[in-house]
């Protein structure tokens, strides 16, 4: 019965929605696009005039999770690019329910929300979206709480490894040896001197019954990632590599071939954890070399001084961690596979190979 | 108005009995207060609670500084002089001691009249825990109000065996002191 | 100024539409549909590409359907077409090239047993201007075919007895069975082309004597004469023409016999007569031919003109080929040839810039034979068409519409312009014809020709594909090779579509989604229909902000980013 | 009916009254007791709520924001410290408009710490935003926290109730809690406008700019100003329907000639009063209970000053630096009224849990012989515990 509403809900919502702009005062015109946006064959969370950069992984990350999880959500975002490119006011680009409070409460705000719908007897879902300031460093404490308390939220992290929002400080998923400007590469430092924080395995810790990273440039996996959180009725967590064009300093054109190859090489795994353990990673089908990814990012660019010995170094030790990421979770593929990396984005004709 | 002060140790349900004393004077149709000298003591540490009765609404919040009675839930905390300092002259001072009064008045040189109430508690309950025995005694003492307004109170607190066991206590505290021995004093204050 | 504000600034959903990001744009996306390289190796002129997609769809009607808009004969070109498409293929230099001539066949195959109608024929209209086609070979019925789409009344004047020109007189049955040649030729006519049959050029009519009747004419006379050959002035009495001999063959199943033969030429006819004299007996069968074998040290216009298939099958069959070699002198015992003294030789750059054959001193070796048999080609023959050689051996076009010099409604197609060699050219040659012919009757503007952009390899985004071997092709082993068996097998029902499916769409939207998935902006629609541009995709320039993953991301190199107007 | 609760149990079932749909829950001192007695209710089912136990008063007021945004009547309460932990949240709630009600135990913010009360952590975000009603008592602050709900459901302006924490939060004393028809009639269930629904899918909390940001901010002010006719109804229709009233914005009790006014707000007005009852040789006072200090009510304050020689303002915090904070916005208040100024003298007392005692009055009294208009003290120092240099 409750399937039955909830299928006539659904259906009710998207009648509803449509895929119209509001046409809220008269001086607005309307698009010519308009009808053609109005008969899109899927549904629409994150609307087109939003003030993104150009590339930004970031808003393609939200609008592949708002189109796959939508409509029946309600978004807690965090304070960050996200939340000001989205929602410049008097405009929003979401045609989702959407709270922004603060930098670090994004996760508490959607306990708050979840526990609202809960009394209310509603099965609207909830996801808390933020940054990986947000969510690594200073919005940690509430995701912390909001896990233990198995609130069922959807928390994702669109990670682009920087404070970017402010202007590209080093967080706590910054990488080693990343250039940030509170990281700086100069004649002392080789970039950040920390370690990008695993952030994955502290939340697998809390026993939740999903977490998972995935990336902007896999957006097949990242729908199947979000379809089987919102299938989980408790806390689950996706972190979502989000190339930021501007703090990783490279054409944004480039974004998901960025995305790809930190995939590729072992920095960025692609890990799936039920209950603390690690079912599932995305194999890696032929290891690229983590220069491969490096090179093409001016945050890395102090790598490549031929005069400075450091840089190799550098080098060879973000090349070790890609390694021990890949023995680590064994992410070598053995053999051809469907959904390793270089099966999963394989294209035909009428669209991607569909996987499951 | 009546205002007691209550001394016990952390742990010996001081605050409980200021609530309880406060309770039993609702049930018996007066008004009341009773709050602790707020603390972040742990247990063992002195402790102090208040109550006030009066048969009108109490508007003052402050803590009581000149008892009509003091109630002391463990003699050792008569070392300290300023334990009785405030009381009024006149006062009743009721302790929990396994002497006679006589003797507890003469140690102190103050009034007193002794319980053996932690006794009294531990044999029926196990358990050193003054607070009902002293009460039962107090109200015997000044019969400010029938032992059942007591009663209901504890009933408003406690089940069972324990709400038993505490009941045979009050009953057994009032045969031990004199009853109405201080009812002077309180008709006294509550005019 | 009205009110406007809401409440503590909340914001109603989607009004970011109001915001046109379009306007931060310095470059934008735009379809480039580029040349796929198969359509640019094409003789025909076909789009591989096209027909493949819609294979991809499922639509193998739509397939047949768009490849005979170019070439009407798909199941004859898809056997003996030498497919310089596969050649050219991208996907070769990732796995193995697409087998699109086996899918073409396959398609020709499907229409003529469902017996599907070629697509976009018009009733035949009497008022409409008649148009005369002479020789009703490959180029002939190309060009009347096309003629009758375009609405025009179309006669053509075969010499012999039936249609087909060498496709019947000059392709063995084990590349083309008879049967499918007819099918496939008699639908084509079907189309409403008038045929009159045993009408010799020269002979039964003129060519000035048709303008009473057509308003143009199209020549698709071919090759019908030898060219001459001989070595050092000496000729053999008993000389055989390689043309004359398979023409003998294909129609009454006679070859001389010898033991050891060398042929001289390096063409489809040299390997056809081969194979047939090594399946008739020959011991020793040996192809002399100043051409390369194919191979990454071999340049594409050095490659021996062969469909590549065909070279492999003669070499299993035993036919040895020696490249890069002339025949120098032939040693005669009497009148009867014994041997040829042969020498290397390799076409080189001279001092004009034009490639020259060089021959190497002191390579000169010498290869016993019982006989020797040239074919080297053959030219116009001169009857009926004297003027218009101008003394020459071919009716050379002045474009490849087949115009001809002084002559505004005559038209040259195939191997008669002396230009060509395959099936596939005349095909192409006769379509274009028809284009010519329209737009001189209709005094329209010729077609552009400019070709499109090709796609390189590079222009690719190789992530998006996975290696997948190609389809293997059955095949009639050597030693069950009979004279009529067709030797290759069909690829066909899900096989051939999974094959498609192997197609990069080079060029061309591969309604991947892709662009419509990958845009941050939301700015790319997709359209239930196919777009102007031949994408189901559009770009939503009030939002697009220029950034550029369509384009780094389209698999097919569809997607180009120009500046902003 | 009247039952003998201590202050904290009274608050949590006076909460139960109003139906909350989420409530927060954390610890802190002199809070504590309320939460746990929610929680309590809840365990005994007594109460039906999504009780959520946060990990912090952050998260907390984060928490009762979310479930406000999503239309749920929330409730959280906290101190001190904690007040401050969320004073983030705090302004962000207001500034969205959410609706929710908030009670404060009053303590003392350290450094040095010090669990005891006075009113330094809701002065801290007076600016906040939020309506903040000071309760005299436990009745008080009963029939407060049921009102705050009518309030901030009326203004979409959240409420937060103050009590002195231990001093009321702790103590034991007869209160009426009343039916819960009697609530369900004066309190209509939630209906948030503008709560987050995917049916009808707002935004809230854009990054507003300067074209709009000044805009946005007069009509928080102006809400904040017209909420104070929302606050005397709520008291008035709670009135009609009770038999008590709290007070409105402020009240005044005392002889009519008087010309001496003490202002005060929380609990310490009732000890002026029994003091003033006990000590009728003094001058004649009248006692001005400050029930409502944000919107501040500065016409009532001017109308209950009318005819004051001398004014006493004694607060329970104070700006280091600057003085009293109640006392200088009276001044500002009545000196931008139309009545002449009474000399106003300015009382920092009780700061850190110092108990406030009756003697304390008549010293109070006698110091105005002496102190000059605009004088400020912390009145109950004691200066010989200081090195003479901190004195």
């Amino acid at each position: 019965m409750t399937e039955i509403k909830d299928a006539q809900r659904l259906e009710e919502l998207r009648r509803k929605h449509g895929r119209l702009a509001p046409d809220l005062s008269a001086a607005a015109e309307p698009s010519p696009n308009d009808d053609v946006r109005s008969r899109q064959p899927r549904f629409c969370g994150l609307e087109s005039g939003h003030r993104a950069c150009q590339g930004c992984g970031e808003a393609l990350g939200a609008r592949l999770v708002s189109e796959t999880a939508g409509p029946d959500v309600m978004l807690s975002n965090a304070t960050g690019c996200l939340e000001v490119f989205t929602t410049p006011y008097p405009q929003s680009a979401w045609r989702v329910p959407f709270v922004h409070s603060l930098f670090e409460n994004a996760a508490a705000v959607a306990s708050g929300m979840e526990a609202a719908l809960k009394a209310k007897g509603k099965r609207t879902k909830v996801i808390a979206q933020g940054g990986d300031g947000g969510t690594y460093d200073i919005g940690f404490q509430a995701l912390s709480g909001m896990l233990e308390r198995y609130h069922n939220v959807l928390y994702v992290c669109y990670d682009n490894e920087a404070y970017m929002n402010t202007g590209i400080q080093r967080s706590g998923s910054t990488p080693h040896a990343a250039s940030t400007t509170t990281s700086p590469a100069g004649q002392e430092r080789m970039g950040k001197r920390h370690l990008k924080k695993d952030l994955l395995s502290i939340i697998a810790a809390h026993h939740v019954p999903y977490a998972a990273s995935a990336s902007v440039a896999f957006p097949v996996d990242v729908r199947r990632k979000v379809r089987r959180a919102m299938d989980v009725e408790g806390p689950t967590f996706l972190a979502i590599h989000s190339p930021c064009p501007l703090g990783w300093g490279h054409d944004g054109a480039l974004t998901i071939q960025i995305a790809r190859l930190a995939v590729e090489c072992g920095l960025y795994p692609m890990v799936e954890f039920e209950r603390g353990e690690v079912v599932s990673v995305m194999p890696i089908r032929d290891p690229k070399p983590v220069t491969e990814y490096l090179k093409v990012q001016n945050r890395y660019r102090h790598l490549f001084n031929d005069k400075d010995p450091r840089a190799r170094e550098e080098r060879e030790h973000l090349q070790a961690l890609a390694d021990f990421n890949i023995a680590r979770y064994n992410l070598k593929g053995v053999g051809e596979d469907v959904m390793d990396t270089d099966g999963l984005d394989t294209v035909r004709r009428g669209g991607p190979v569909q996987v499951m | 108005m009546i205002e007691i002060r209550i001394h016990g140790r952390g742990g010996q349900g001081n605050v409980v009995a200021a609530y309880i004393l406060a309770g039993a004077a609702f049930n018996a149709g007066r008004y009341c207060q009773a709050f602790p000298a707020f603390g972040a003591e742990r247990r063992g540490a002195p402790v102090v609670a208040f109550v006030r009765i009066h048969d009108s609404p109490i508007r003052r919040r402050s803590q009581v500084r000149s008892p009509d009675y003091l109630i002391v839930q463990d003699e050792h905390l008569l070392h300290d002089p300023t334990l009785t300092a405030g009381l009024k002259p006149g006062g009743g001072c009721l302790v929990n001691s396994n002497l006679s009064s006589e003797d507890l008045s003469e140690m102190y040189g103050v009034a007193m009249t002794a319980l053996p109430a932690g006794q009294m508690s531990m044999a029926m309950m196990g358990r050193a825990v003054p607070n009902v025995p002293l009460l039962s005694a107090f109200l015997t003492l000044t019969e400010l109000m029938p032992l059942d307004a007591l009663k209901k109170a504890m009933g408003e607190r406690f089940k069972g065996t324990v709400l038993e066991k505490n009941i045979l206590l009050v009953d057994e505290a009032a045969q031990r002191v004199p009853a109405g021995a201080w009812k002077e004093i309180s008709l006294a204050r509550s005019a | 100024m009205s009110s406007v504000l809401t409440r503590s600034g909340y914001a109603d959903p989607a009004t970011s539409l109001n915001f046109k990001t379009g306007s931060w744009r310095t470059l934008r996306p735009v379809h480039k549909h580029a040349t796929a390289p198969c359509h640019g190796a094409c003789p025909a002129g076909e789009d591989q590409q096209a027909w493949l997609a819609k294979i991809q769809e499922n639509d193998v009607r739509a397939a047949w359907e768009t490849l005979v808009n170019i070439n009407p004969m798909p199941a004859i070109t898809g056997r003996v077409c030498p497919h310089p498409c596969e050649t050219a293929c991208n996907r070769g230099q990732l796995d193995q090239p697409i087998a699109i001539h086996n899918l073409e066949r396959w398609l020709g195959d499907e229409a003529i047993a469902n017996d599907w109608p070629y697509p976009n024929v018009p009733a035949i209209d009497s008022t409409r201007p008649k148009v005369a086609v002479i020789g009703a070979g490959p180029g002939g019925l190309s060009a009347a075919y096309h003629l009758t789409r375009r609405g025009y009344r179309v006669t053509i004047l075969e010499a012999l007895t039936e249609a087909g020109g060498l496709l019947k007189s000059a392709i063995p049955m084990t590349r083309l069975p008879r049967d499918v040649l007819d099918a496939e030729i008699s639908r084509v006519l079907e189309v409403g082309i008038d045929l009159q049959l045993r009408q010799r050029l020269g002979r039964d009519f003129q060519i000035d004597e048709l303008g009473d009747e057509y308003a143009a004419v199209f020549l698709g006379i071919g090759c019908q004469k030898s060219r001459e050959w001989s070595v050092g002035g000496a000729v053999p009495a008993d000389l055989h023409e390689g043309l004359h001999l398979l023409k003998g063959w294909v129609d009454h199943l006679s070859m001389p016999e010898a033991e050891r033969v060398v042929v001289h030429g390096g063409g489809n006819t040299a390997v056809d007569l081969c194979r047939i004299m090594k399946r008739k007996g020959a011991a020793e069968v040996t192809l002399i031919t100043a051409s390369g074998l194919p191979g990454p040290d071999t340049e594409p216009d050095d490659v021996l003109n062969v469909v590549p298939r065909e070279l492999d099958e003669a070499l299993e069959e035993g036919v040895v080929i020696i490249p890069h070699a002339t025949i120098q002198r032939l040693i005669m015992r009497g009148s009867r040839v014994v041997g040829v003294e042969m020498v290397s030789l390799k076409k080189l750059p001279g001092k004009s810039g034009r490639k020259e054959r060089i021959a190497f001193e002191g390579t000169e070796r010498v290869v016993a034979t019982d006989m020797v048999v040239p074919c080297i080609g053959e030219v116009v023959d001169p009857e009926g068409v004297a003027d218009l050689l101008h003394g020459g051996s071919y009716l050379r076009a002045r474009d490849p519409f087949g115009h001809l010099e002084d002559h505004p409604n005559v038209f040259v197609g195939g191997d008669a312009r002396g230009d060509r060699g395959t099936v596939s050219a005349a095909i192409g040659d006769g379509r274009l014809a028809a284009a010519a012919i329209d737009s001189y009757l209709s005094d329209t503007p010729l077609p552009d020709l400019t070709p499109r952009p090709p796609i390189p390899y590079a222009g690719l985004n190789l992530h998006y594909y996975e290696k997948k071997a190609r389809v293997p092709v059955p095949k009639v082993p050597p030693e069950r090779r009979t004279d009529d068996l067709e030797i290759e097998g069909a690829v066909a029902g899900a096989a051939a579509i999974a094959e498609a499916h192997r197609c990069f769409s080079c060029g061309n939207c591969l309604a991947c989604d892709n662009c419509w998935t990958l845009c941050p902006d939301n700015a790319v629609i997709k359209t239930a229909q196919l777009a102007s541009d031949g994408s189901h995709y559009l770009f939503d320039y009030d939002f697009c902000k220029g950034c550029g993953i369509c384009a780094t991301e389209c698999p097919c190199g569809y997607i180009e980013m120009i500046a902003e107007p | 009916m009247l039952e003998a609760l201590e202050g904290s149990m009274a608050i949590a079932k006076a909460v139960t009254r109003c139906r909350p749909e989420v409530v927060a829950a954390y610890p802190i001192t002199p809070q504590t007791h309320i939460v746990e007695n929610i929680s309590k209710l809840v365990a005994d089912g007594q109460l039906k709520t999504e009780l959520v136990s946060v990990e912090s008063e952050f998260s907390a007021a984060s928490v009762v924001l979310g479930a406000a945004a999503a239309g749920a009547r929330a409730y959280t309460a906290s101190s001190s410290q904690g007040i401050l932990l969320m004073a983030e949240v705090l302004f962000n709630i207001s500034g969205m408009r959410i609706p929710m009600v908030l009670t404060c135990a009053n303590r003392a913010i350290g450094a040095p710490i010090n669990i005891w009360n006075d009113q330094s952590d809701s002065m801290a975000v007076r600016d906040s935003g939020w309506i903040q009603i000071y309760c005299a008592d436990n009745q008080e602050a009963v029939d407060s926290t049921i009102q705050a709900y009518r309030i901030t459901e009326r203004t979409e302006l959240p409420v937060m109730v103050c009590m002195d924490g231990f001093v009321l939060t702790h103590t034991y004393e007869p209160v009426d809690i009343p039916d819960q028809d009697l609530v369900d009639s004066y309190l209509p269930p939630f209906e948030f406008k503008r709560a987050l629904d995917p049916m009808n899918p707002k935004s809230l909390g854009t990054m507003v700019g300067p074209d709009f940001f000044p805009e946005i901010r007069h009509s928080h002010h102006q809400a904040m100003v017209r909420s104070m006719s929302e606050i005397e109804a709520a008291d008035a229709d709670w009135q009609n329907l009770t038999g008590r009233q709290c007070g409105g914005l402020l009240s005044v009790d005392g002889p009519e000639d008087a010309d001496l006014g003490i202002l005060c707000i929380g609990s310490a007005i009732n000890t002026l009063h029994a003091a003033r009852e006990e000590h009728p040789e003094l001058r004649p006072a009248k006692l001005i209970k400050l029930r409502c200090y944000r919107p501040f009510p500065a016409a009532a304050l001017c109308e209950a000053c009318r005819g004051l020689k001398d004014l006493v303002v004694v607060e329970r915090a104070f700006s280091p630096g600057l003085g009293g904070i109640i006392g200088t916005e009276v001044r500002a208040a009545l000196a931008a009224g139309d009545g002449p100024m009474p000399r106003i003298v300015n009382y920092t007392i009780g700061l850190g849990g110092r108990d406030i005692p009756i003697e304390l009055y008549p010293q109070l009294i006698e110091s105005l012989d002496s102190a000059h208009d605009g004088a400020f003290k912390i009145f109950d120092v004691e200066l010989e515990k200081l090195a003479e240099e901190d004195r």
